[in-house]
């Protein structure tokens, strides 16, 4: 296995791991998906990529390439819906958050 | 060991929200609780430490095919009960939304006109 | 408004015709690789599930109506008993009567490759109408949850 | 010929799919597709009878691999059983249901649960059993809840709860068994069981059995949901589930894995024994308080299973001659009754007995016949209830079970009481005036209650003509499942 | 024209999927691809198709490093504020406008401002795009315009509009 | 000739009537009697004919043999006679009972069947073929009294079903013991001493069955409200007549063959105190009755206490007393009802103090009825007095106190019976005919005519046999009797030489006038008390009407002032004597105790089920 | 190639400590989107370690099925129903 393979693995994990710590430690519903939206993405889209690097020019890597466009497709997508429910649900920001635009404008079209 | 373990207690759990619970949907939930406990302990038993999946690859010889790969019965016997186990969730949550029309209510120690 | 922000149902649009394409390649190489007509068949009717998401119950029915659904469901079933049947051509009952084109190609398998079709046909339909009856209790439970708020 | 074999559940599980897809496009063609089923069924039931045991590997595995179909005298007793009887119930259901919407629906699921409870009575297969079991069960499921009343669906929850339940548990036996010998194959498995199983496994195994058959065969304790279940469903269909349902998804499949597969053990036998008297009596108690005829005939299946039960367990030659015997005149016998409990709702609309009366002077032909099924289920001679519970009364006293037996002849004089109450209020005395107008039933409902009721009489009096054939030869498979070893594998 | 491409984008779907060109496989792919096109031509959006155009597709194929650098900027930007001891988010949603039409394009554009440095798309009402911003530099809407939106408008632009 | 012509003939004959077309007139009577002559000319030429045995292999069920026995001995060849007499008797009479009445195409029948049942259980040579003809005739007098009017007909018939089927039971749980313990179940083979436990079961099971379907005490209630509510012919003809021979043969064929009893034994006390209560208790609530035909049953169950105590002596000359007795009784029953029906054809009741002055009218009925009245009361010359006697004589051999006890029992018996003989007697064909207006609309119309030809002649037919089988009591006794007992005890027999010893001045024969004495005194008495408040009255049918409640409620007062007694009649009167009640009230609050348990509630259920499974598994896998 | 399966699993772990800890439904919608992601991420991996791509079908099925289910969970929160 080359070492490229490795790095991207490895950095792909980092990456991972960092998303899921920014899981468990940011303050808020919205901040948790920003951490964890961005990084796990790249990190699995790196490791996929460690895939084609390594088996270069066939099935399996023809599907890994589906599934990062898959996955940069999907993922922030999901982030938007989840976001956009919870807070449509009423679930509020974290209390030191600075401004709340969305709201304003969305109870001003509610009156 | 440990998972059986768990498993019953996975199992006993469903059943506990079947019977205690008076809810119609935790009813239901119960019951596929039961069911996927019952189907997660057929996977186990055919679940071989190391095993390859049960597909025939060209690089592959039968014998090593044979020897090393997890017993593919199981499998096919929990795709068959999922099957079944769908069938009896779609009957029962048809039959339970009539019901609601009927009773007016969810909680099914108040569906009891059959008694006696 | 009917169905979901338009991000999603743009990405929806995106994704649906390789949603389609992968439940069909999956039940059609069933027999090669792990899945076959069930996994495919859940595939299939995730599609549509996301499309009714997306785009609300209209859409998904306008593709496939639910008489269609249920003739589907039937039409898989049947098809599945026929090969059954057929084995007779082959002298036993259920008996693979289709000879083995090259190994490892799309026909290799004689008559498993059209029931895993059936079977996936089946699944396809009967998982839709399934996810349509629990949306529909979906909305009871939250009326009852609603009412039981009330009072 | 044995190529034929799986026809038994291909033809209606075929006729299921192509009815439902044909009557979406031909109006009232379903009780065509189903009386040539039914009809097709008999015939084979027919042709095979008679014919040496032997197995069928679908799609020519070779056992243990394939999945086997097994032809022998007990599948051929339950077979003759289905065939002839669904046959009765379809010509009764053809003009019952007219009053019914959606009868394609009615129709597919009546096949489905033919094929279903045939597979179960011809399948060589463990977890095969298990399957057409749920295929059976899922049928009676929906069709209990066919009619959407309230009480039909109320019926048709507890009774999927607690079939689901029993089901989950039979599946978790089936496991277990598996895990232990490694094979689903039925003689396979009897074969590696008699190499030895840890004892405490082999025990639970039974015990999740019991449960899950016996909740099937609704015995005390399980038996709460055949009460309201039977009684919801059509007629036709209350007939099916008392007639043939319980029979074969529960003491035929108890039969098949107590005896032939596990191989029966004492204790066994003694709960065996002590659940089918409990049942006994406790059924046919609550069947003198009832005032519903349907549900009164429900309770009676619970006491009744209770004879074929005890019959059973004592697992002495006579007792299960007795307890065959009176499955089959039970199958008979009960489905007769449930038609005219439909017979006369049909006609009168109600079911009550306390607004029924005097209907033999209008329905001669129903009245008949239910007067007859009501004497051969009260066991008076010459009808053929008479003569297995006379059977399983000498078998207990042979086996000097004196008090058990005293029981049994106290519980079928209490289904006496009960059923001359039933005559009383509906064939006899004054007729209500509201029902001075009605009619005899159609004449297809009427042909099969003939049918049965001619059984009820024939079945005991001609028993020297086919009861060896019949009845013994399956009495001797059970006494003797080594045979089952050498037809059933090669 | 549109069914056609649809047509040959599934198609090449199903090759990739099956990666095999044996005649069974090519025939089977045609005949799932013509029954797709026959389901779901409607739905598929129609921008795409203007994708065949040179241009856009070069500035397309100019945009993806583009994209990768800022999702690769954003990464360590997040992995920064996650390791950091005492966390330095000064959080809020704010208002952004884009002068994108297609909705394609403010699709894409919503992604890709979910996926850089401490953004995250939550709606977009009409050309109000509503971010969650995960450390505000300044309440001005020009400057946040600025700092989010610009550097893939002016791609996205090009390519869809 | 076959004896299973016996069988076949009226099988045969009922299914011609069957299906004979309704259109055709008298067609299925017609059929009926020819049927049932023929049947009686062949049993007299089989009278004739040497015993013989018969056997129809069918199937084996080891140890169960269920090939068809017969045989044809004495007992049943005299029986056969007048089984076929009984139902000539009763196709005549029906013939005219039903005419211009609608009657179910099923009642000539069912008659026929009825015979054809009834001779197989006398010619039966197994207790299997004996079981079997035994609920045959249950069945079929089920269904003969459900074609009575009216919900209390059905009723009636349910629980006439119900209490015969029970003690059905009991006969089939003995018979089914005897292959298991005794290897077999043919009659001519079992000869079981009773000392065994199992013995003394099998017996008592078996003397259940036999009088229940006689009719006695504790097993008699089905029979007044069938009596009351059945068709009339129905009623002469099975509990009044061929259930009281079928029930003695029964008793008869078990004290006499199949079990030897010891006299004296237990069991024979038992049987005898039976008798003895039967007699007592059916003739008290019988004194107190204004119901006709309710009157006429519990007389019916009070004679069958005399054929058992006289059983039960064990002493040749009571046995033939009771057997004597058994026919003779079916002989002026029988008549008593055809009359009683007569009667309510011709007036619509059957009420004693609506009914009077009918003897003008009714000459011939009345006259029958005085004659079977007389009979019944033990009056001389007629046929009650000598089987009476005969029963006295053999409690008088018995030489012991409690025989004394049972002597007194039965005299008392008689004399009551005679009292209420005489009320009814002077009740509805003496006395003064009511004035319409004071009667009941349907009572008593102007212009009352005797009743058709074909009622009378059965009536004047069994009235004559009365007086025959009074007069020449040793025919009967040595052609038909005798010969009976001749199987186990015949040396005894010829040494009390009946014919000569008939008018004998025994101790018997005065005992019997005293007794007759006792009832007119009886009688009398309360004729003179109604006299003295018959002042008060103007008019003779408030006089008649009044006399006869009086005597009805001096006898009330008369006993209840004999405490135990009395209490016990009013309880009676109310029906806690019935079993079938009973036993229905303990069977009703289980039922309702289970039907609580099953509250409807999923969860109960799902409960029981794992605790179920639980205690399942347990007893499996710890014990 | 252990260490790469046991970090994946370590982050499988957050993201269940967040399903488990909640506190808001958004909560747990999030970490079960999360931990789809990172199971496709597990399949490449077993598809590098065993170089068959019947794991990469199971890697795209899953990224679909994850992506569905939270696009579901999302509609819900916004308390609609599934098919409006
Ligand atoms: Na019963
Ligand atoms: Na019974």
């Amino acid at each position: 296995m080359s070492s490229t393979v490795v790095i991207l693995i490895s950095v792909g994990l980092f990456f991972n791991f960092a998303g899921c710590i920014g899981l468990i430690r940011f303050p808020d519903i919205y901040n948790r998906l920003q951490a964890s939206t961005k990084c796990v993405t790249l990190g699995t889209i790196l490791i996929l990529a460690a895939l084609v690097f390594h088996f270069g020019w066939n099935s399996i890597s023809i599907k890994a390439i589906l599934c990062i466009a898959f996955i940069l497709m999907t993922a922030p997508t999901a982030a938007h819906a989840i976001s956009r429910g919870s807070h449509r649900a009423g679930f509020p920001l974290w209390d030191r958050s600075i401004t709340d635009k969305y709201r304003d404008d969305t109870r001003q079209k509610s009156i | 060991m440990l998972i059986y373990f768990l498993n019953s207690i996975l199992f006993v759990l469903g059943l506990y929200c079947l019977i205690a619970k008076k809810h119609l949907v935790k009813k239901i939930i119960g019951m596929v609780i039961m069911e996927y406990a019952i189907n997660l302990f057929i996977v186990l038993l055919g679940y071989k430490g190391g095993g390859i999946p049960p597909i025939l690859l060209p690089e592959m010889s039968k014998a090593t095919f044979v020897q090393q790969s997890v017993d593919p019965l199981p499998q096919a016997l929990v795709l068959t009960s999922i099957v079944i186990g769908l069938g009896v969730l779609a009957l029962m949550v048809a039959i339970s939304l009539r019901l609601y029309e009927k009773y007016k209510t969810f909680d099914m120690s108040e569906i009891r006109r059959l008694r006696g | 408004m009917q169905g979901m922000s338009f991000i999603v149902k743009t990405v929806t649009r995106l994704l649906i015709g390789v949603i389609f394409l992968f439940g069909i390649y999956i039940t059609f190489y069933g027999h090669l690789t792990p899945g076959g007509g069930f996994a495919g068949g859940i595939m299939l009717a995730c599609g549509f599930i996301l499309l009714t998401l997306a785009f609300g119950k209209e859409t998904s029915l306008g593709k496939l109506s639910d008489f269609w659904a249920s003739m589907l469901d039937n039409l898989g079933a049947f098809t599945f008993w026929l090969v059954a049947l057929l084995g007779y051509t082959g002298g036993y009952f259920f008996i693979n009567f289709i000879e083995k084109k090259n190994p490892f190609g799309l026909l290799s398998s004689g008559t498993i490759l059209i029931n895993n079709i059936a079977i996936g046909v089946k699944v396809f339909a009967s998982v839709f109408a399934v996810f349509l009856a629990l949306t529909i209790f979906g909305r009871f439970v939250s009326g009852l949850a609603e009412s039981e708020e009330e009072d | 010929m044995e190529n034929w074999l799986p026809l038994f559940v291909a033809v209606p599980l075929g006729m299921a799919f192509i009815n439902l897809l044909l009557s979406k496009f031909i109006k009232r063609i379903s009780p065509f597709l189903v009386l040539a089923a039914v009809v097709f069924q008999l015939w084979l039931a027919l042709r095979f009878l008679g014919h040496a045991a032997f197995y069928y590997s679908m799609g020519n595995w070779t056992p243990p691999l394939g999945i086997t179909l097994v032809w022998d005298p007990l599948s051929q007793l339950l077979a003759l059983i289905v065939s002839v009887i669904s046959l009765a119930v379809t010509l009764f259901a053809i003009p019952y249901m007219q009053q019914y919407t959606a009868q394609s629906k009615f129709y597919s699921l009546y096949l489905l649960m033919i094929a279903g409870m045939n597979g179960v009575v011809l399948t060589g297969d463990m977890f095969n059993l298990f399957v057409f079991l749920e295929i059976a069960s899922i049928a009676s499921y929906a069709l209990v809840a066919f009619g959407v009343e309230a009480e039909e669906l109320e019926a048709s929850f507890k009774y999927l709860v607690l079939g689901g339940v029993s089901s989950t548990i039979i599946l978790l036996a089936i496991a277990l068994l598996y895990a232990a010998t490694g094979t689903l194959n039925m003689a396979d498995m009897a074969a590696a069981l008699r190499h030895g199983i840890s004892h405490g496994l082999l025990f639970f195994i039974f015990a999740l059995f019991l449960m899950g058959f016996g909740l099937k065969s609704a015995m005390v304790p399980f038996h709460a949901w055949l009460p309201d279940a039977h009684p919801s469903a059509p007629a036709p269909i209350s007939a099916m589930l008392s007639g043939l349902i319980i029979k074969a998804l529960g003491i035929y499949a108890l039969i098949r894995v107590f005896f032939i597969i596990l191989g029966i053990v004492p204790i066994v036998k003694t709960i065996m024994m002590t659940l089918g008297g409990l049942s006994m009596v406790i059924g046919v108690f609550l069947a003198v308080g009832q005032w519903d005829f349907k549900r009164l005939l429900a309770y009676h299946s619970i006491s009744q299973m209770g004879y074929v039960m005890v019959g059973i367990g004592l697992a002495t030659p006579l007792g299960i001659l007795g307890g065959l015997f009176h499955l089959l005149n039970h199958a008979v016998f009960k489905s007769l009754l449930f038609l005219c409990s439909g017979a006369f709702e049909y006609t009168t609309g109600t079911r009550q007995l306390k607004q029924l009366g005097g209907l033999i002077r209008k329905m001669p032909w129903t009245g008949g016949s239910c007067s007859i099924a009501a004497l051969s289920i009260s066991g008076v001679p010459p009808f053929n209830g008479f003569w297995s519970k006379l059977i399983i009364i000498v078998a207990l006293f042979q086996a000097k079970f004196y008090f058990l037996g005293a029981v049994t002849v106290f519980v079928s004089f209490m289904t006496l009481i009960s059923f001359i109450k039933v005559q009383k209020y509906s064939l006899f005395g004054n007729l209500p005036e509201r029902l001075q107008g009605i009619k005899e039933a159609p004449v297809f409902m009427v042909a099969g209650v003939v049918i049965l009721a001619v059984m009820c009489v024939g079945l005991g009096v001609l028993y020297p003509f086919y009861g060896p054939a019949i009845l013994e030869s399956a009495r001797n498979l059970i006494l003797e499942p080594g045979q089952y070893l050498q037809f059933a594998m090669p | 024209m549109k069914k056609i491409f649809d047509f040959i984008i599934m198609l090449l779907i199903w090759v990739a999927l099956t990666w095999s060109l044996s005649l069974p496989d090519l025939i089977a792919g045609g005949l799932v691809s013509l029954l797709g096109v026959l389901l779901f031509s409607n739905l598929l959006p129609p921008e795409f198709t203007r994708i065949l155009d040179p241009r856009r597709l070069f500035w397309a194929i100019i945009y993806l490093p583009v994209f990768f650098w800022q999702v690769i900027k954003s990464n360590f930007d997040v992995a920064y504020r996650v390791f950091h001891p005492e966390m330095p988010i000064r959080p809020g949603i704010v208002r952004v406008k884009t002068s994108l039409q297609s909705e394609v394009a403010k699709t894409f554009l919503a992604n890709s401002i979910t996926l850089t440095p401490g953004t995250l798309t939550i709606d977009c009402i009409e050309n109000n795009l509503y971010v969650h911003w995960i450390n505000i530099i300044s309440e001005d809407p020009e400057i946040e315009t600025e700092l989010i939106v610009k550097k893939f408008e002016w791609f996205l632009k090009r390519i869809f509009d | 000739m076959n004896l299973l012509t016996f069988i076949y003939l009226p099988a045969a004959a009922g299914l011609l009537c069957l299906i004979i077309p309704r259109k055709i007139k008298y067609a299925q009577e017609a059929i009926a009697i020819l049927a049932a002559s023929l049947f009686l000319f062949l049993s007299f030429r089989a009278f004739s004919l040497p015993d013989e045995t018969l056997r129809i292999p069918w199937f084996s069920i080891p140890p169960l043999d269920f090939s068809l026995d017969f045989r044809l001995v004495h007992f049943s060849k005299f029986l056969l006679i007048f089984l076929g007499l009984f139902t000539l008797l009763t196709a005549l009479y029906s013939t005219g009972y039903f005419r211009k009445k609608s009657i179910s195409q099923l009642y000539f029948p069912f008659v026929l069947w009825t015979l054809c049942g009834a001779s197989g259980i006398v010619l039966a040579n197994n207790f299997f073929v004996l079981l079997l003809g035994w609920e045959f005739v249950t069945l079929l007098l089920f269904f003969l009294i459900a074609m009575g009017q009216g919900k209390a007909a059905s009723m009636a018939a349910g629980k006439t079903f119900a209490m015969l089927g029970f003690t059905d039971v009991a006969l089939l749980l003995a018979v089914v013991a005897l292959p298991l313990i005794y290897g077999s179940w043919k009659i001519s083979e079992l000869h079981i001493v009773l000392n065994t436990p199992f013995a003394i079961v099998i017996f008592l099971l078996m003397f259940i069955a036999a009088i229940a379907k006689a009719g006695a005490i504790p097993f008699h209630s089905w029979i007044p409200p069938a009596a009351q509510s059945g068709p009339l012919p129905v009623i002469a003809f099975l509990p009044a007549s061929l259930d009281k021979l079928l029930g003695i043969y029964l008793l008869a064929l078990i004290t006499l063959n199949v079990f030897s009893i010891p006299i004296g034994s237990s069991i024979s006390i038992l049987i005898m105190v039976i008798g003895a209560l039967t007699i007592i208790v059916a003739v008290l609530i019988a004194v107190v009755q204004h119901d006709l035909k309710r009157l006429l049953s519990y007389h019916a169950i009070s004679q069958v206490g005399y054929m058992v105590l006289g059983i039960g002596t064990g002493n040749p000359i009571g046995i033939a007393g009771g057997l004597f007795h058994m026919l003779n009784h079916a002989i002026y029953k029988s008549s008593l009802f055809f009359s009683a029906g007569a009667v309510e054809r011709q007036t619509g009741t059957t009420d004693v103090d609506k009914l009077g002055g009918l003897g003008k009218y009714m000459p011939v009925t009345f006259l029958a009825c005085l004659v079977a009245s007389l009979s019944i009361s033990g009056v001389p010359p007629f046929n009650g007095f000598v089987s009476k006697w005969m029963i006295y004589q053999g409690l008088v051999e018995g030489r012991s106190w409690i025989y004394m006890v049972f002597l007194a029992v039965a005299m008392f018996g008689s004399a009551l019976t005679l009292a209420s003989f005489l009320k009814l007697l002077y009740g509805p064909f003496m006395g003064e005919r009511f004035r319409s207006e004071s009667a009941s609309k349907s009572a008593a119309p102007r212009g009352i005519k005797e009743v058709h030809w074909t009622m009378l002649v059965p009536m004047v037919i069994l009235s004559l046999l009365c007086i025959g089988f009074g007069l020449f009591a040793q025919y009967p006794i040595n052609q038909y009797i005798g010969p009976i007992l001749d199987i186990k005890f015949g040396s005894v027999l010829h040494s009390i030489n009946i014919g000569t010893a008939f008018w004998n001045p025994t101790i018997a024969t005065i005992l019997l006038i005293f007794g007759l004495i006792i009832g007119a005194v009886f009688y009398f008495l309360s004729r003179r008390r109604t006299r003295s408040t018959e002042t008060i009255f103007i008019g003779g049918e408030k006089f008649v009407v009044d006399r006869e409640r009086s005597l009805a409620g001096n006898f009330y007062e008369f006993l209840e002032r004999m405490g135990v007694i009395g209490g016990f009649l009013k309880e009676s009167n109310k029906g806690i004597l019935d079993i079938y009640n009973l036993s229905g009230d303990f069977g009703l609050i289980f039922v309702g105790v289970l039907k609580k348990l099953h509250d409807g509630v999923l969860s109960t259920y799902l409960a029981w089920c794992v605790i179920g499974l639980g205690v399942l598994s347990f007893v499996l896998m710890v014990l | 190639m252990v260490v790469f399966v046991i970090l994946l699993l370590l982050c499988a772990f957050f993201c269940l400590y967040r399903v488990g800890a909640g506190p808001t439904p958004p909560d747990r919608t999030v970490a079960i989107d999360i931990l789809g992601i990172l199971m496709v991420g597990f399949c490449a991996i077993l598809s590098l370690y065993t170089g068959k791509d019947l794991y990469m079908n199971v890697a795209i099925a899953w990224a679909l099925l994850s992506f569905i289910g939270t696009t579901a969970l999302a509609k819900y929160l916004e308390g609609r129903t599934f098919d409006e």
